[in-house]
């Protein structure tokens, strides 16, 4: 199972080569076609692989089933589509490279990462060459990036939805306990969602437990929240979700958890048993989920997107593998309605759309109030729970709805941590 | 108090597993005076055999870990043999190859593997045991206590009572005063890293079931041991246990009362502190002037 | 030390070619390689300097941290108080030196295996400190949006310009460096790590002149970390991490540390070497380590090495001696 | 007028005791010879008076200021430079630049000097010191070999000359005939009576007795750590007690 897999990263990553992967289909162009091409600058090997792979897995799905479809109309043209990946690794110098050389050498026009300190590092030249760029975590947004967007996963926005949900259904938990990993990027934004929401939602937080990358064995961690009788546990993190939940049910953890992601939650219940993982809340949902099926989706055949993924890479599922699809999808759209794919129209074009077409449904641009550019698309968000071994959407909450309120309070907890807010 | 009580056996079994690998490294730098930097990826290799054979292929747990001590053991060999022997006059040398071992044994295990999600291997043995309501030890985590604990255990035996334990530590303490004595240092060698990979390769299987399993694991592992090490001296095995124990402790107590970062700055300060007050560690001993 | 740098007819025709080429190669690189041009340029000096500290025969672990310090007060700097970098770079150099200087205190009193973990400790714990401060230096995110210079209406963002600025910053460094090492100070740190008590019973002060090269070599690598954040824009804890330490042990040990040189083509011969494979990307460590371990056990004294072992082949001059690395 | 004042020094290392009480005084420009059989403490002396070590009890007196915990280089600058067992040199470095290290009290300099050239004079003046005594040493054709291409002999002059050209008041020469034939050990015993001659007091422990006979004005004996006699060479011969330390530890 390894050895495809290998050859398919070496065959997308040769020197930021032209990817035609194994769907022989993608090769019978149209006569006159043109091809554009769309820049993945993500991780791909090391610690963040799983949250660059399995996108790039989806997104060579999507491109393939259009490609085979005879292209895409843009304008007065019909394009293929072509994917160009690098690696970076999360390593900031190579992002930059990276980023430099789709922009300058490759021509692509729109570049989709992960997000973090290596968008961070690629702002600038985001700006200087007006590339339009994505990116799944919303706090990357600065009054500086107006090239800058996220049209999929608001990390960590949708956190609330989550909670809001659990407040409703069950009212009789009155206190919570955060735990997550120690970083600016990922985990303390998700905290201090988490604070707010909890604050919103009447919930009292006994505890934030912050630990390192460093973490072996998180048996003391687990243990010292659990001294804090929190009716709600709640993981703030997609790092360390298996080994933590392991623990609390060791330790007979009895009361309601919640978090961020459930990756990989099969591992889990083997792990632990099935009644234990029963009921726990997150925010990524299986695209087999027949919710995804209703209307006000923005996602073409989800359940067929899923059968296709899980059987090429049977063990990659992970949230991004729908999400920089969801991104690219989006994108087509813009390009459609601009009729053109030169970033700066596409931006423009996605950016005067005051309902975009959010995955979910019900999207509007956001953003301003807390880091300086309306450039977050917000709209509902899938509570995810997982019901009799299976994780199943339960309802759609609206992020939206939640910041037109309180937003002030989520301000509020950022600065508690440190963390930029305009 | 209760939580107290389950802190000290969450020490306990952390601090078991520190010292499967502290004492390797101790074991390999004593004698050969190399430090070892692909350890950490000895242990990682060992992990990786369980989730291979036992999660992958199904076979039992401990026909596995049999075969990943019999893996890392091997490695630890040719190691010596290739790379440790030809370059004992240097340290640095003996350093850098093993961080070049370090890179080699990364990528083999990411071939293997794959890039993707760290890899989990579901506990063997299932269940908790329950002492009382509030001290329960999955039967994983006792497993392992026992096993580390007699795997140290006759570790000591051995070095105490036979042959070949007095030349080690002979060895350990003066290499040239022990060859001028006739014993065979290039056996001891041998033995020393062969005790220290097997180890190290039953540390990795221990670990499995309990942690994420990736190919970078290893980097964790090596700091441990790094400040293990240095806390309980250089040269001392005994003092290696003990610190292992000890910064299990420590690190616990500080987690449970202070939170994980500050648990691990707090340890990197101590064992500065450490090196600044008795740089030889707790039992280490003064090289000779 | 002594030296005798004759101004031959021969030695002048070499600077002259290398200078040409130095100037040249850029021209015939594309934007994605003329980045890495400029990140090699600053690594040398990332190297040259660390080969400053190791002179008295202590290798420490914690010079990616010490350019990382450089990187982070440069960008602090530049983002509050608006220093432009010709600012940033000295006082980045430092900062990194005035860190060095405190550390002198605890670190040098241990020497071999106790100082190149004592360093490792004392290295990590600064990291840790950026990642638990975030709203200082930004957490694990680290600090972005700094800027290279405007000046005489040359944008230094474009990299020849910034190359042609970091090779003068870069060759400027290396002088001092190489001035260092060739003149009396040099001798007394060469013959510390040859035989330190021996230095002692003349009068050398071997605490002292340690501490020297540590925080002479920190300010130069905080220089480079400074010249580095300038051009890439931003610095995170990551950058500093073990594994960037490793490579400059690497590149150093490789390229052979007893010449002044050796460092440079080390991390050059490596850097090109590096790039070259990148296509086999996740066998690409694979192949360092073993290219690493190839050269140790065969070129124990670095690529540095080769002219003269192909010179005794051919029975032209004297066979190489091999040194340990240490002393014993 | 004594130069070096030893005062009930006492050593001990763990458990063992390596000096008991040592006295003795060392007197202006003479060559003192300490000696004693294997392990009798003459080295740990020598340590403890170049500063290697401290003392656990007692002084150490030089012209007069105690010198006892001072480091060995602040000891060097005061004048006490010592030469080490076997041979010890710079063996990478050449004959010129290991003597050239020995310059170090006076030719040092800082870093920023060092950058701009500007110790020019102190550097030029050293290179004539360290050229007179390598001179004086014999040594001076072998000025740009490395210290490790030397024989035996010249090393153990260039050992000297290293202590020579950092212009000590007393020298502490720690077995400088170790391993010497007789002809090499002949132009040793003429160095050393040079530098002597030259006004620098020599302490010197020495197993050699041909050498110590030859060459000290006056002996100072150590067994297990204790003083077990002083006098001159031919007083020392005809005692007892010597002579039994003798025969019942090494020849």
């Amino acid at each position: 199972m390894g050895i495809s897999r290998r050859d398919f990263v070496r065959t997308t990553t040769a020197a930021g080569a032209l990817v035609v992967s194994s769907g022989l289909p993608s090769r019978v162009f149209a006569a006159g076609q043109k091809t554009v091409k769309v820049g993945m600058n993500i991780p791909m090997t090391g610690d963040y692989a799983p949250w660059g792979l399995p996108g790039l897995y989806g997104c060579q799905i999507i491109a393939d089933d259009i490609n085979a479809a005879g292209g895409v109309n843009i304008g007065d043209d019909n394009y293929a589509i072509e994917i160009v990946s690098y690696d970076h690794a999360y390593d900031l110098e190579k992002a930059v490279q990276g980023y430099k050389k789709m922009v300058s050498e490759d021509d692509v026009k729109m570049v989709m990462m992960l997000g973090g300190s290596t968008v961070g590092a690629i702002a600038k030249w985001a700006e200087r060459k007006k590339m339009l760029t994505t990116t799944l975590l919303c706090s990357d947004i600065t009054p500086d990036t107006p090239n800058l967007i996220a049209t999929c996963e608001s990390h960590p926005l949708y956190n609330v939805t989550g909670v809001e949900w659990l407040a409703k259904h069950h009212p009789e938990v009155k206190t919570a306990a955060i735990v997550t990993n120690n970083d600016a990027e990922y985990g303390l934004q998700s905290t201090a969602t988490y604070q707010a929401a909890f604050e919103v939602a009447g919930i009292e937080v006994v505890d934030v437990n912050l630990h390192g990358f460093d973490v072996t064995d998180f048996a003391p961690i687990v243990s010292s929240v659990l001294a804090k009788k929190p009716d709600v546990f709640c993981m703030a993190t997609s790092f360390y979700v298996t080994p933590l939940m392991e623990q609390l049910y060791h330790q007979g953890f009895k009361g309601k958890i919640i978090s961020c992601t459930l990756d990989y939650y099969d591992e889990i219940i083997a792990k632990t048993s099935k009644e234990f993982v029963e009921g726990t809340i997150f925010q990524f949902p299986d695209f087999d989920d027949p919710k995804l099926n209703e209307s006000g989706i923005n996602f073409p055949n989800p359940g067929d997107f899923d059968a296709k993924f899980r059987k090429s890479h049977p063990n990659d599922w992970s949230a991004v593998a729908w999400e920089y699809p969801a991104i690219l999808l989006n994108w087509i759209e813009g390009a459609k309605q601009a009729g053109t794919v030169e970033p700066q129209a596409v931006s423009a074009t996605l950016r005067s759309n005051k309902n975009p077409a959010f995955i979910f449904g019900g999207g509007k641009w956001w953003g301003k109030d807390l880091w300086g550019q309306d450039n977050v698309v917000v709209g509902r968000w899938p509570v995810v729970v997982v019901k009799d071994g299976k994780a199943r959407i339960q309802e759609y909450g609206s992020v939206s709805g939640w910041l037109d309120k309180h937003a002030g309070v989520l301000t509020k907890y950022m600065k508690s941590h440190g963390l930029r807010t305009v | 108090m209760e939580l107290f009580l389950l802190s000290i056996v969450n020490g306990l079994i952390q601090g078991g597993f520190f010292a499967l690998f502290a004492v390797g490294l101790v074991l390999i730098f004593g004698v050969m005076g190399v430090v070892n930097f692909a350890h950490g990826e000895l242990v990682m290799v060992g992990a990786f055999t369980i989730w291979l054979l036992h999660a992958q292929y199904g076979l039992s747990y401990i026909p596995a870990i049999m075969v990943a001590i019999v893996l890392v053991t091997v490695i630890g060999l040719l190691m010596e043999r290739f790379l440790f022997r030809p370059t004992r006059a240097d340290p640095l040398a003996g350093l850098i190859c093993s961080i070049g071992v370090l890179f080699i044994l990364q990528v083999v295990a990411t071939l293997i593997g794959g890039d993707g999600p760290s890899k989990q291997v579901p506990p063997p043995y299932q269940g908790t045991l329950v002492l009382f309501e509030f001290l329960r030890i999955p039967y994983q985590r006792v497993f392992s206590l026992i096993i580390s604990v007699s795997a140290l255990g006759s570790l000591w035996f051995f070095l105490t009572r036979s042959k070949f334990g007095w030349a080690l530590r002979a060895v350990a303490q003066d290499r040239e005063a022990a060859a001028l004595q006739g014993i065979n240092t290039n056996r001891i060698s041998i033995i020393a890293i062969g005790v220290g990979a097997a180890l190290a390769g039953l540390a990795g299987g221990l670990v499995a079931p309990l942690t994420n399993i990736n190919p970078h694991m290893g980097h964790n592992v090596i700091i441990t041991a790094f400040i293990v090490t240095i806390v309980g001296g250089v040269g001392s095995l005994s003092g290696a246990v003990l610190a292992a124990v000890l910064y299990a402790m420590f690190h616990t107590f500080m987690t449970v009362y202070f939170g994980g970062t500050v648990a691990t700055i707090c340890g990197l300060i101590l064992m500065v502190v450490v090196l600044i007050v008795k740089p030889t560690g707790l039992m280490g001993v003064r090289i000779s002037e | 030390m002594n030296n005798t740098s004759t101004l031959t007819v021969q030695n002048v025709v070499i600077g002259v070619i290398l200078l040409a080429a130095l100037l040249a190669v850029p021209h015939f690189l594309k934007l994605y390689h003329q980045d890495l041009l400029i990140y090699l340029t600053i690594n040398v000096l990332a190297v040259c300097s660390y080969r400053l500290v190791t002179l008295t025969g202590e290798w420490s672990l914690i010079h990616a941290v010490m350019m990382g310090v450089g990187a982070y007060t440069a960008s602090l700097l530049f983002i509050h108080f608006g220093l432009d970098m010709w600012f940033t770079l000295p006082l980045a150099g430092g900062v990194a030196a005035l860190v060095a200087a405190l550390l002198c205190f605890p670190l040098l009193r241990m020497t071999q295996f106790y100082f190149l973990i004592g360093s490792f400790a004392a290295g990590e714990a600064i990291r840790l400190t950026w990642i638990e401060f975030v709203g200082v230096f930004g957490g694990t995110g680290g600090l972005t949006g700094v800027e290279p210079p405007i000046f005489w209406g040359i944008d230094f963002i474009d990299p020849i310009p910034y190359y042609y600025l970091s090779l003068a910053i870069v060759s400027f460094s290396l002088f001092i460096l190489y001035r260092i090492e060739n003149s009396r100070v040099g001798l007394t740190l060469h013959a510390i790590h040859w035989k330190a008590a021996l230095a002692e019973s003349v009068g050398v002060d071997a605490w002292r002149y340690r501490a020297l090269a540590f925080i002479v070599g920190s300010f130069f690598v905080g220089v480079a970390g400074a010249l580095k954040v300038h051009y890439l824009g931003s610095v995170s804890p990551n950058q500093a991490s073990i594994g960037f330490m490793v490579f400059i042990l690497i590149w150093v040990i490789v390229g052979g540390y007893n010449k002044f040189y050796g460092p440079i083509i080390g991390v050059v011969v490596l850097t090109v070497f590096d790039e070259s494979i990148r296509s086999f990307e996740v066998m690409r460590p694979a192949i360092y380590g073993i290219v690493l371990i190839l050269s140790i056990l065969f070129l124990p004294l670095g690529l540095e090495s080769i002219p003269g072992k192909i010179k005794s082949w051919f029975g032209v001059g004297p066979a190489p001696q091999d040194p340990p690395l240490t002393d014993q | 007028m004594a130069i070096l004042e030893i005062k009930n020094v006492t050593k001990q290392f763990g458990g063992l005791t390596a000096l008991n009480d040592v006295s003795f005084q060392v007197e202006e420009g003479e060559i003192r010879g300490l000696i004693g059989p294997n392990g009798a403490g003459k080295s740990t002396m020598f340590k403890n008076i170049a500063g290697f070590s401290i003392p656990t009890k007692g002084t150490i007196v030089y012209q007069g200021e105690n010198i006892e915990g001072k480091k060995p280089h602040a000891i060097a600058e005061m004048g006490i430079v010592r030469t080490f067992q076997e041979t010890t040199l710079f063996q990478e470095l050449s004959v010129f630049e290991n003597a050239l290290v020995g310059s170090h009290i006076k030719g040092r300099t800082d870093v920023f000097s060092a950058i701009l050239g500007l110790d020019k004079q102190k550097q030029k003046a050293a290179a004539d010191k360290v050229r007179d005594v390598l001179e004086f040493m014999g040594l001076s054709e072998r000025q740009n070999q490395l210290a490790s291409e030397l024989p035996l002999g010249s090393q153990r002059a260039l050992a000297l000359a290293i202590a020579l050209v950092s212009e000590p008041k007393v020298m502490l020469m720690d077995e400088p005939f170790a391993g010497m034939n007789a002809e090499e050990t002949n132009h040793m015993m003429d160095l050393t009576r040079k530098v002597q001659e030259s006004g620098i007091t020599v302490v010197l422990v020495e197993h050699d007795m041909k050498a110590v006979m030859g060459l000290c004005h006056y002996l100072t004996v150590l067994n297990f750590g204790q003083v077990l006699a002083h006098g001159t060479p031919e007083d020392v011969r005809n005692n007892e007690k010597v002579i039994e330390a003798y025969l019942g530890g090494t020849k």
